[in-house]
């Protein structure tokens, strides 16, 4: 799984702002995910049940693209096109949970371990760095294998093994803020911390949290696809990963199958791409100037 | 004491490694002997007695105590699959991925580093956009599909799979030209997402440099422009550069995973594989406890060197 | 003879906004001018400019000559001769203009190498007074005092004629700042270079340089010896800025009632507060009366900080005991939180002290917020900010602290404590961080309350002369412990302390 | 000249005592003859290392002889008494049992009164005994081995009485073996035998296609389909010796007869498992999901075992019929709801292999249509093994590769067979107990009349098709391609329709014979190297003229 901190500035403490071109490239991503959105909603209501069902589909395996096909059938004769339509949803419901899932669980812990001092800060801490340094991909694989196959499981697996960074980030924000003269202020006029992490703390560290969400979704659905092809995803659901896994399950490579192999690919670059430069673009936005 | 307190802190860290993966694969449930005489002829005797060959008929307290206490003298108990220690599968599998990874480390580091200096300095040039551009389209690249793409676009020219050839002469320029062919897919595959990566880290650290106080005194100073980069800027964005290199490296851990298994490099990554399609519970338990274990490893010694190269870090 | 320095008709652009206007100044060799203005004013353009050290985003117009030379549209090749050999810069901030990772000594070498200049980066250690193992140091293993002699033996690496300092001393405490200034005086007499030092402060200024400039918004409004120009100032801006600092001993520059001796309101008994091994406060009696404005001065690091912080149960004491209006402060619960609605904190930097996301409205009515206060939030929030001289309060309730002046927002600050009805406020360097021109008002605001109100307050100060502007009674602090305390006029006119002298004498003379 | 074999599933180990994966046993097989052999054209027994074998009138004594001549791949003679060591060793180490320990467990004891032949008693007359799948080792080498557990045996050259002799192993890379000069049938045609480690088989099939190897199995129809028509490769359609089955819970018992499991009682019907069989479409399911690549399923032996396979009768045969299936329903008291169903089922697979993931579909379809709505469940291997041990499934794929002599896999339905009142130590398929079942298990057992046996095997499988504890669903071929420009002719077994790779034997190896003049294709590869120097090339230049560049601007740049 990669690490939001790169394409983000946070682990650097710094922030890239790109000025006009990167807002540009924000608003071109957004759009792309405006469109993949829509095609996650509409899929399930266009496609005809019967397209995806490999029972009743009457088209001949492997077809190329074509008439009738346009990105041709997969090994059950299934339209890649649809079945591209219907993985959407899957890959971007997967991704948003897992990177909400992540960037929750990473925000109560970098508060807690910025805003309060002591034993629970250090060993809060102490398990933040553990599971920062622990290859956060072989510790979700090793969660899929355990658990029983499934969406919630891949959504657990990558959500319990991402927050590390953004637990990390918010806990530097947090203590950035708190080091803050109006913190002192607030504390000197009485706030207690219920004051302090609601009024100062949280909004501040909100915009910087909605950023890392957005660039934990991009690797969310990088990480989704990869447990997918190692064959570690819901077996009864479409994405864009299983696609690839079903790809190299049946052959595609020998076969030359192009077409079965390069649009879920692409999708999941373009979607990433879209995710992280919108991540980028709001990150330029939220930053206080300096 | 700082010293003291780092190798503590990893210790630690090892200790917690060593706690997860134990019960990270025995909360399973399964029986992992049936898994292994699937499809044989057995009986029920047989099946016990493989269960007590391998500790499986303890408590589980008991088997912890056995796990970690063993654990202590580098043993990580025996391969389901390969009736062997895990340890020395693992050992056996050590050289490729070193291989690979090193390889493809070096190269990424350099790589990367540099392009990420150029771009930085160059801010919002031509240089900068495409190669930032290529490098967050890279980052969001998976690892594997780029593996299968690259095989499909070279077709004959390189081999589709493993380390070497078996017919290879056995002499040792044969030897590396062939390791050296079998090399030049997976690593590619793998530069090309970690490099971008590096490329991304380096260059947001010294954008963060590039206003520094310091350089406008080396500039003052009549200093040519690659200068003040070389000998100011760049040792300076370098070092935080450095430790999010050794941070990232689970990335490399997991690029190897991938790639290992789409060009069946006969290394860790692809042992992991295997022991997942088992699923072989010790030997995950192994491969976990010792990638983790290396990846902390590399930690401490990132913090180490970062207190080598940083006269503000003060280590001893 | 040819001016050292020629300046004609300088003008800098950022993009659309003019920081240098037609700017034309000369220096002659071995002259010392002083460049003094305030924040905003351009000063430091213009020292940047004299080696083309400007971002790329300014365009510059005009003539820059050193030594008849336009560096303007020198080559790059040229230029890169011309830098640190005919004219060097002492920077402001040394901690950052030193390259952290690399030996100090190194550093100086550096230009010397670099211009194929003779000589010995030790001698130039040894010079600026400095022992000559910190060669081999790195920055952050010297103190303020000792980088910027670094910076200054950096500076004379390559024999320049003209050495431009930027606010050399700014960042330093009033003992260093007089020996750094000490020894630049002493090289540059020594050495007969030409000196142009850019300050804030003109007293600085009016230490180190035979004459002095005046800018204000970009602008030259006023050139002269140094003794005239503060002595009689023609333009308003000089006379605001001749105003802001203060003369001890000087009468109207105290500007302080005397007051009756008042009943104790606060009495810190035997305070001590360690952190981890350092004792930050040792031992401090300390008793501000009802409507009394004491000041606590020492130099940075002596725990006057600290002290505050204690006092304000921002931290807790070791030992020692806090008693406020004859009750002891309680260290948490209600009683604290009660106890803190009498007390309020006005901070150094009020940009910072202030959300730069709360609303002016909101920053004001934090207090009332936070301790529950029944009545009506708006005519009371209205009050504080009136009361605070941020007329009318309806013009900035809705604004955002980036949209205020310096000045305003420390006024917001005030409000912020007000609206609570304090007795007394515990203002931690109130005016440090402000323009010179601003921080007579807030004096006296601060005064005003007390007048009013009968506010007692608490000033942090390193600065002797705000002491005795606004202060009845000085407590001196050395190393954690009061040294001296007494009335303004007792502390500061007849010291009984050497530590108190030595500040004293370290104070610059205008 | 080199045969190159993929191989995509694991090397366990070389140690044969404990080789238990497949793909180890059938190296095992190259480098240990057994004691009997079965012949490539018909799979019947034939000569191994003993050439004669004898039962005593009570069958409870054999007697093999093993002939004079033979001798292991360093030169020392073959003797009996290297067969009675083996056989002895297994007897008195509980480890050496690990892989094929149930060969012996019948055993009395093993002697070698001379040279050249074994005495074997057992404790009952045992049926199987000419086929006894256990590889003989040297005594020579195997008396100094103080642990079996720990031993890799990995001293190469490994000394073997087979066609080949393994030199070189590298985990996870190739294991390579050099024909055996010595040995008694004589050297194979060609000089070393490579087995080359895949991932999977996409990328054994595209070394293929590239000539990187020259042999591969277990392709998928896809990838069989792939190779059509590509040049210098032939395909081989064989006969597999898999058969792919659908468990219905008859309701699990243990031994003892507690129940176990959670199987839905609807299912201990016999009425309602035969509705279930009669509902699916076995032709569509080989068609489509098998893409035709298999045989409609039956009895428990496949088709390739011709001897023992059963096909029912035209009245046996259940005909896939929707319609009857809903009337048997219906008649069996369980009418449909108002909702149109009538009892919902699980379906359990194996996550990531194809045909557990296509055939679902179908079944889901086919049990949608009489009236029971599936849940498909896919899990990992581990989770659906432990589903079907603990009878947690209401149906469940699974599948066996079967030997040629049917013991085992009917052995797998019997009573005993099912775990103990604890729940564990049980090695049964399907949870089924019949005694009729039972009753010609034991016949079989002691018929040692290979004709009336054959009967009695038959009458089992067609009373396993009627209770239909499991749906026999398809017997898979076996889809090979090799190299027909490297090698023109490979020994399949049997002969009609056969394997090359996982053969009962070593014919498929051993009988390949090399095309006249191989030109192994290895231009490509050259080419491969020149554009990876170039590119470095390439590369090197480019900094060394940036780096100069540099250098002559960089005095105007800033």
């Amino acid at each position: 799984m990669r690490g939001v901190g790169a394409v983000g500035g946070f682990l650097a403490g710094r922030v890239d702002r790109g000025g006009f071109l990167a807002q540009r490239a924000g608003v071109a991503g957004a759009a792309v995910l405006a469109v993949a959105a829509l095609i996650a909603l509409l899929a399930p209501l266009l496609i005809p049940a019967d397209a995806l069902d490999v029972t009743r589909v009457t088209d001949g395996a492997w077809q190329p693209p074509g008439p009738g096909h346009w990105l041709g059938t997969d090994h059950t004769g299934r339209s890649v096109a649809l079945l591209m339509a219907q993985g959407t949803g899957t890959s971007l419901f997967v991704g948003l949970t897992a990177a909400v899932l992540a960037v929750g669980i990473g925000t109560l812990v970098g508060i807690l371990s910025g805003h309060f001092g002591g034993l629970l800060a250090g060993a809060l801490l102490r398990v933040t760095d553990f599971f920062l340094v622990l290859p956060a991909l072989v510790l979700a694989i090793a969660l899929s294998t355990v658990l029983p196959r499934g969406l919630g499981t891949i959504i657990l697996a990558i959500g319990l093994t991402s927050w590390p960074s953004t637990a990390r980030m918010v806990r530097a924000q947090t203590l950035t803020i708190e080091a803050r003269p109006f913190v002192e202020r607030a504390r000197a006029l009485g706030g207690g911390h219920t004051h302090v992490i609601g009024r100062h703390v949280l909004p501040s560290v909100v915009p910087l949290v909605l950023v890392n969400a957005t660039l934990a979704v991009a690797s969310a659905i990088v990480a989704e696809s990869t447990l997918a092809f190692l064959g570690l995803g819901d077996p009864t659901r479409i994405s864009w990963g299983a696609m690839l896994h079903q790809a190299q399950l049946h052959g595609a490579v020998p076969q030359r199958a192009w077409w079965f192999l390069l649009p879920p690919g692409l999708a999941i670059v373009v979607v990433v791409l879209a995710f992280t430069l919108v991540g980028r673009a709001l990150e330029a936005v939220v930053t206080p100037k300096r | 004491m700082r010293l003291a307190g780092r190798f503590g802190g990893a210790a630690l860290s090892l200790v917690m490694v060593a706690v997860l993966g134990f019960f990270l694969f025995r909360v399973v449930p399964g029986d992992p002997v049936v898994s292994m005489t699937r499809g044989r002829p057995t009986t029920a005797a047989m099946q016990a007695e493989l269960r007590a060959q391998f500790g499986l008929d303890r408590p589980l307290p008991e088997q912890f105590w056995n796990y970690f206490t063993s654990l202590l003298q580098g043993d990580l108990g025996t391969s389901f699959t390969f009736r062997r220690p895990v340890a020395d599968v693992i050992l056996e599998r050590l050289g490729p991925t070193l291989l690979l990874v090193g390889t493809a480390t070096l190269i990424a580091v350099g790589l990367g580093l540099w392009l990420g200096v150029r771009a930085a300095w160059r801010r919002d040039s031509g240089f900068d956009r495409v190669t930032t551009g290529v490098s967050l389209t890279l980052w969001a690249v998976p690892t594997f599909w780029l593996g299968m793409l690259l095989m499909m676009v070279t077709g004959d020219l390189f081999p589709s799979r493993g380390m070497r050839d078996t017919d290879t002469a056995p002499d040792f320029v044969s030897q590396a030209l062939d390791v050296g062919h079998h090399l030049v897919l997976p690593s590619v595959t793998l530069v090309a997402v970690v490099c971008a990566e590096y490329m991304l880290v380096m260059r947001s650290s010294l954008l963060e440099e590039m206003h520094a106080p310091y350089l406008t005194t080396a500039r003052a100073k009549g200093l040519r422009d690659d200068v003040v980069r070389r000998r100011h800027a760049v040792p300076n964005a370098v070092l935080p550069a450095i430790t999010l290199v050794f941070l990232r490296f689970g990335l490399v851990v997991a690029g190897a995973i991938t790639t290992e298994t789409v060009f069946s490099w006969p290394g860790l990554g692809l042992l992991f594989y295997d022991a997942l399609t088992g699923p072989d519970y010790l030997l995950l338990q192994g491969l976990l406890v010792v990638t983790a274990g290396a990846v902390v490893v590399m930690n401490l010694l990132a913090d180490l060197l970062h207190g080598v190269l940083d006269p503000r870090v003060k280590v001893v | 003879m040819n001016p050292l320095l020629e300046l004609k008709n300088l003008t800098v652009h950022y993009g659309p906004k003019c920081v240098v206007n037609d700017v034309n100044l000369a220096l002659a060799p071995g002259q010392t001018l002083g460049l003094a203005g305030e924040s905003g004013s351009g000063k430091s353009t213009v020292a940047m400019s004299v080696l083309r050290l400007l971002p790329k985003s300014a365009s510059v117009t005009g003539e820059i000559l050193l030594d008849g030379d336009d560096v303007a549209t020198m080559s790059w090749g040229r230029l890169r001769a011309v830098r640190w050999a005919a004219a060097s810069i002492v920077f402001q901030g040394a901690m950052h203009s030193l390259n952290p990772v690399q030996r100090v000594g190194d550093q100086i070498a550096e230009p010397m190498r670099l211009h194929g200049v003779e000589g010995n980066a030790l001698d130039l250690v040894e010079q600026v007074e400095l022992p000559r193992d910190k060669a081999r140091a790195y920055p952050h293993e010297l103190s303020g005092g000792q980088r910027q002699r670094v910076m200054i033996a950096m500076a004379l690496a390559c024999g320049p004629r003209l050495v431009v300092a930027d606010e050399p001393t700014t960042a330093l405490d009033v003992v260093v700042q007089a020996q750094v200034l000490a020894l630049m005086t002493r090289l540059v007499r020594e050495q007969d270079l030409g000196l142009l030092m850019i300050s804030h402060d003109l007293s600085v200024l009016a230490e180190t340089c035979d004459d002095l400039a005046v800018m204000h918004r970009g602008a030259l409004v006023e050139r002269g010896r140094t003794r005239e120009v503060i002595a009689n100032p023609r333009h308003p801006h000089t006379a605001a800025l001749t105003a802001a600092f203060p003369v001890i001993g000087d009468p109207a520059h105290r500007w302080a009632e005397p007051a009756p001796e008042p009943e104790p309101l606060l009495q810190v008994r035997d305070l001590v507060v360690d952190y981890g091994r350092t004792r930050a406060v040792d031992g401090v009696d300390l008793t501000i009366g009802r409507g009394e404005i004491v000041a606590l001065v020492g130099q940075s690091g002596s725990g006057k900080t600290t002290l505050a912080r204690t006092i304000m149960g921002l931290r807790k004491p070791s030992s020692g005991r806090v008693i406020f209006d004859g009750a002891e402060v309680a260290r948490n619960g209600k009683a604290l939180k009660a106890f803190r609605r009498q007390v309020q904190l006005v901070l150094q930097d009020p940009s910072s002290a202030l959300n730069p996301r709360h609303r002016i409205v909101d920053a004001v009515a934090e207090g009332l917020r936070v301790h529950g206060i029944p009545g009506d939030e708006e005519s009371l929030v209205t009050a504080a900010v009136e009361r605070a001289e941020l007329r009318p309060a309806s013009l900035y309730l809705q604004a955002l602290p980036h949209e205020l002046s310096g000045g305003q927002q420390q006024r917001v600050v005030i409000a912020g404590a007000l609206v609570l009805e304090p007795r007394l406020l515990v203002a931690d360097e109130p005016v440090a961080s402000l323009d010179a021109s601003v921080r007579g008002e807030i004096v006296a605001l601060l005064l005003r309350l007390r007048r009013e109100l009968g506010l007692a307050s608490l000033i942090i100060t390193h600065d002797l002369g705000l002491a005795w502007q606004i202060a009845d009674r000085v407590a001196v602090m050395h190393q954690g412990k009061i040294v001296e305390q007494g009335s303004a006029e007792e502390v500061l006119l007849t010291p009984s302390h050497d530590y108190t002298r030595a500040l004293l004498r370290a104070v610059p003379q205008v | 000249m080199i045969l190159k074999v993929a191989i995509v599933q694991q090397i366990d180990s070389m140690n044969p005592f404990l080789a238990v994966f497949q793909s180890s046993t059938e190296i095992g097989r190259l480098m240990y003859d057994y004691l009997t052999a079965y012949t490539a054209a018909d799979q019947t027994v034939t000569e191994g290392l003993a050439n004669k074998w004898e039962p005593s009138p009570d069958k409870l004594t054999w007697t093999f002889t093993v002939p004079e001549g033979k001798k292991w791949s360093d030169g020392e003679p073959i003797t009996a008494r290297d067969v009675a060591f083996t056989y002895n060793l297994m007897l008195s180490d509980s480890v050496a049992r690990t892989a094929n320990g149930s060969f012996v467990t019948n055993f009395q004891d093993v002697t070698a009164p001379d040279d050249r032949t074994v005495v074997i008693r057992t404790k009952t007359p045992q049926v199987t005994m000419l086929a006894l799948d256990v590889p003989i080792v040297p005594k020579h080498v195997w008396e100094k081995v103080s642990g079996i557990k720990d031993y890799a045996n990995d001293q190469m050259p490994v000394v073997g009485s087979g066609p080949f002799v393994l030199t070189e192993h590298v985990a996870g890379q190739f294991i390579k073996l050099k024909a055996n000069k010595n040995y008694w049938r004589g050297a194979a045609k060609f000089d070393e035998l490579h087995f080359v480690y895949f991932q999977n088989s996409d990328a054994a099939v595209q070394a293929l296609g590239k000539g990187e190897v020259d042999l591969v199995n277990r392709m998928a129809p896809a990838q069989f389909d792939s190779l059509d028509g590509k040049a210098g490769v032939t395909r081989n359609k064989a006969q597999g010796r898999r058969f792919t089955e659908l468990m219905i819970n008859p309701g699990a018992q243990t031994r003892t007869g507690e129940p176990i499991g959670d199987g839905n009682p609807a299912l201990k019907d016999v009425r309602v498992r035969r509705a279930i069989a009669q509902a699916v479409d076995l032709d569509a399911l080989v068609q489509r999901v098998n893409l035709g690549y298999a045989e409609k399923g039956s009895g428990l032996v496949p088709p390739v075992f011709g001897k023992w396979h059963w096909q029912p009768t035209e009245q046996e045969q259940r005909r896939f019929d929707p319609a009857a299936a809903n009337a048997a329903l219906d008649a069996a008291g369980f009418p449909r709801k108002a909702d149109g169903t009538r009892f919902p089922l699980r379906l359990i697979g194996r996550a990531g292999r194809a045909y557990d993931e296509q055939a679902s579909e179908y079944l889901k379809r086919s049990m949608g249509e009489i009236g029971i709505p599936l849940d498909v469940r896919l899990v990992s291997d581990n989770q659906l093994n432990e589903a079907t041990t603990a009878a947690t499934y209401d149906l469940a794929f699974s599948g066996w590769a079967t030997n040629i002599d049917p013991d085992f896999i009917l052995s797998l339905h019997t009573c005993a067979q099912r775990p103990g009142a604890d729940g564990k130590g049980g090695t049964t398929d399907a949870y089924f107990c019949d005694e009729t079942y039972d009753k010609l298990y034991a016949q079989q057992l002691s018929e040692f009349d290979e004709g009336k046996r054959v009967e009695i095997v038959k009458q089992m499988q067609a009373r396993f098709y009627d209770q239909v504890p499991a749906v026999i669903l398809s017997y898979e071929n076996a889809l090979e391609g090799y190299r027909s420009d490297h090698f023109a002719t490979f020994t399949t077994q049997p002969a009609q329709g056969g394997v090359i790779m996982a053969q009962n034997g070593m014919w498929g190896y051993y009988g390949a014979e090399p095309a006249g003049r191989a030109v192994q294709a290895q231009g490509s590869r050259w080419v491969g190297l020149a554009l990876g120097g170039a590119v470095i090339a390439v590369l090197v230049a480019v900094v060394v003229v940036m780096a100069r560049r540099r250098n002559a601007t960089a005095g105007e740049r800033e």
